[in-house]
């Protein structure tokens, strides 16, 4: 079979995750595209680190406001009903617990649940940025990413070798070949997506991975 | 209550000097003191440590350069204590070529060590970094079975902020996602400078509405756009 | 933002079980969700415990009685956690006869305290408290030469606080020192019931001036003026 | 010499204490005489601990605004450029050393700088309120009292027996017969008030007193 990255799926997956109203931190890069894939009648709360509750769409062009960014430095604009803060009050919602959901970008991550995202020693060490917080901090934490590095490694790992992000945090792991929950210290599989196989993806994957009994494959 | 100096930047600039803790307000950029940090840059003052969550962006293909960027270029600080750099490709080239420390600290425990220097709290205890190299050296300590992280406080000599309006006592009001670090920098230094684009009479400012006291700030610098 | 559920005060007491933690604000009564204590007065619940920077007024010679004090009064509480119960004489009473256990905090270690509930802080040291009897049973933790208490987080099952106005998502606006614990409270507890004076739609506040935003409330109850 | 007890006096030392633009925080009682005594070209900048920063004159009959109180619970006024705050940043304010002077009543004080005020067990339990984190916070700490309790002993101690509101930490005492500085384990007298003299308070208080060289008498 061949693997053919796609990124679109992992967010289309995620997007199905949420229910109406859920507060939700999206991570820059990926995480973002979850919002385009969101079902009918599904509308988040969509927190930014950089204090700010009720993200809404970029603004047009023209129209941007260089008081509004983004966490990632870009313009944003704001929902009705949404409200800004400073901080500290921003990191106190996000350890406090009270951000359902937050969706982050992954080097490694692996059946511990242990996620590296921020650091390639000697290479990129760009900071940690709020991602540590909101590892620990948000009630569920799903990684996003492509199942394979470049060189063909699964990103998916027994054991992270990069400095991790956070230790035994991740709850779910969504790629593009399938969907993932950490339990117990093993990957189990949820779903895998048309055309990939368990055996495939088992094969592919040096990591533990329990097919979950209930385990469906889904065309996304 | 008594109205605060309004001051010039390059006067503001004047007070910060070589050796002294510097926090700058400003998130990618957005609510930083651009007019104060065009001064210091002026000033060509060195030997600082920043605090800041970062440092902008200075991006060597483009040419974008904004926020406290400017200051990272001239080397003004020996020392940069911040949460993220990652879009400043010369904070990179500083660290890695070991010519500028770069002290990497989550954004969230950055924000709560800067409050607690600022309300008088002497550490606090946080689950963020628990297991990673933020780990290292510092104490943990384990409350009903649940381990954390001892955190310090953080204060500095000059704060310098960036807010929407202020009164004349000094009384402020942030705009939007502006607001970021720069309430909590308003209460964790012995010098705090607030750059404005606005400043109002005493008693126009709603007393339910200032995000920041007016008792933090020393002084007032008025926001000037950049002549291009 | 969606909108929350507006509630009435019996609907909100209904959802107040004995046993619960609760927390209510309100200084001395100033700030303090009357309605929904009167209809808690009127559901009768007991066996609960109080967070509470104080018991308000209730004095045995004037007949004053206000705030979260007519719960005090039957006996709706088997311990109590607050800062100040002067002006309350049942409460006294209650404690000096042991009828209702008191516990007696800071009030800015209180503040403290509930502001760590609510932003996942697992303790604070704080210098408030060295050397007096708060002391008894906490660590003493010594940073930089300087001792401190650790003091731990509280929480709640449930806050009820009041505010000025919301908008029906539930982003809140409170005036005067009627803020008080309130803003505090509304994030340390897993339900919270707002109870404000006005409610206005969706996006009629301004997101510069929100005081706590919409995701801390759970519902909403309308503040009733009290016949008398 | 007759001893009169002075309330007034007391106040009135104590505002000349004060330089135009202080923060401070006056306790319930007694310290709130201090601002009828204010001199000309002294404003504070009040502080209340349940949330306010520029507390002004108490509103007129008929003008009380139920969300306007002081830290007793007494109707309130606030000045042009005061505001408002909630109670963790309002103690943030307080332990965080931006609150210049605290003026707190007093049921003992000893030479050690410890004060007692909040509580006599078995017989007046309130409650420390803020008072706790106004001694510890405040930059100056200063303790206001008649000098003897109704019984005739001295509220100034060489040690105290009420639990403690805090320890070590005040600065100056200020009675209705003079004025004195806590330094290295003993008061020192800065000033007596006429009619009383150095010796007569030194006759009458059972604590540590060292006569400062350049201890004056005043007229208040």
């Amino acid at each position: 079979m061949d693997y053919t990255p796609n990124k679109e799926n992992i967010a289309k997956r995620i997007a199905r995750i949420f229910k109406n109203g859920d507060v939700v931190n999206l991570g820059i890069g990926l995480p973002t595209l979850v919002v385009d894939h969101l079902p009918e009648g599904v509308t988040l709360i969509l927190q930014s680190e950089n204090g700010l509750m009720g993200l809404g769409p970029a603004p047009e062009k023209g129209q941007e406001d260089p008081d509004m960014v983004n966490a990632g430095g870009a313009p944003l604009s704001v929902v009705p009903g949404g409200c800004f803060f400073d901080s500290a009050t921003s990191f106190g919602i996000i350890r406090g617990g009270h951000v359902d959901y937050t969706v982050l970008g992954v080097l490694e991550v692996d059946q511990q649940g242990n996620l590296a995202n921020y650091k390639v020693p000697g290479k990129m060490v760009p900071g940690m940025g709020g991602a540590m917080d909101l590892t620990i901090g948000a009630r569920v934490v799903i990684a996003a990413t492509l199942h394979f590095e470049p060189s063909g490694a699964s990103r998916l790992k027994r054991h992270c070798k990069l400095p991790l992000t956070a230790a035994g945090e991740v709850n779910y792991v969504v790629t593009d070949v399938g969907m993932f929950e950490i339990v117990g210290g093993r990957f189990h599989l949820l779903e895998c997506f048309a055309p990939y196989t368990p055996e495939w993806i088992l094969e592919k994957t040096d990591a533990e991975i329990h097919v979950s009994t209930s385990c469906k494959t889904v065309s996304l | 209550m008594l109205a605060k100096p309004i001051i010039s930047a390059a006067e503001a600039a004047g007070r910060i000097k070589s050796g002294d803790v510097l926090m700058s307000g400003g998130f990618m950029g957005c609510g930083a003191p651009d007019t104060i940090i065009r001064a210091l840059k002026a000033a060509g003052t060195k030997g600082l440590t920043l605090i800041s969550t970062d440092t902008a962006f200075h991006d060597f293909k483009t040419g974008r350069i904004n926020g406290i960027a400017p200051l990272v270029q001239d080397r003004a600080f020996v020392r940069i204590i911040a949460s993220h750099i990652g879009l400043n490709h010369e904070t990179q080239r500083q660290m890695n070529a070991q010519e500028t420390e770069v002290e990497l600290v989550p954004q969230g425990t950055l924000a709560e060590r800067i409050r607690c220097g600022g309300a008088g709290i002497g550490g606090f205890l946080t689950p963020t970094g628990l297991g990673t190299e933020v780990e290292e050296g510092k104490q943990v300590i384990t409350v009903d079975d649940r381990s954390y992280l001892l955190e310090r406080p953080l204060k500095a000599d000059v704060a310098i902020i960036k807010a929407k309006k202020a009164d004349k006592a000094g009384n402020l009001i942030y705009a939007g996602t502006a607001r970021n670090f720069n309430p909590l920098m308003a209460t964790a230094a012995e010098l705090v400078i607030a750059e404005v684009e606005e400043i109002v009479e005493i008693g126009e400012i709603d007393p339910n509405q200032v995000h920041t006291p007016s008792i933090f700030v020393d002084c007032l610098v008025r926001s000037e756009t950049q002549e291009s």
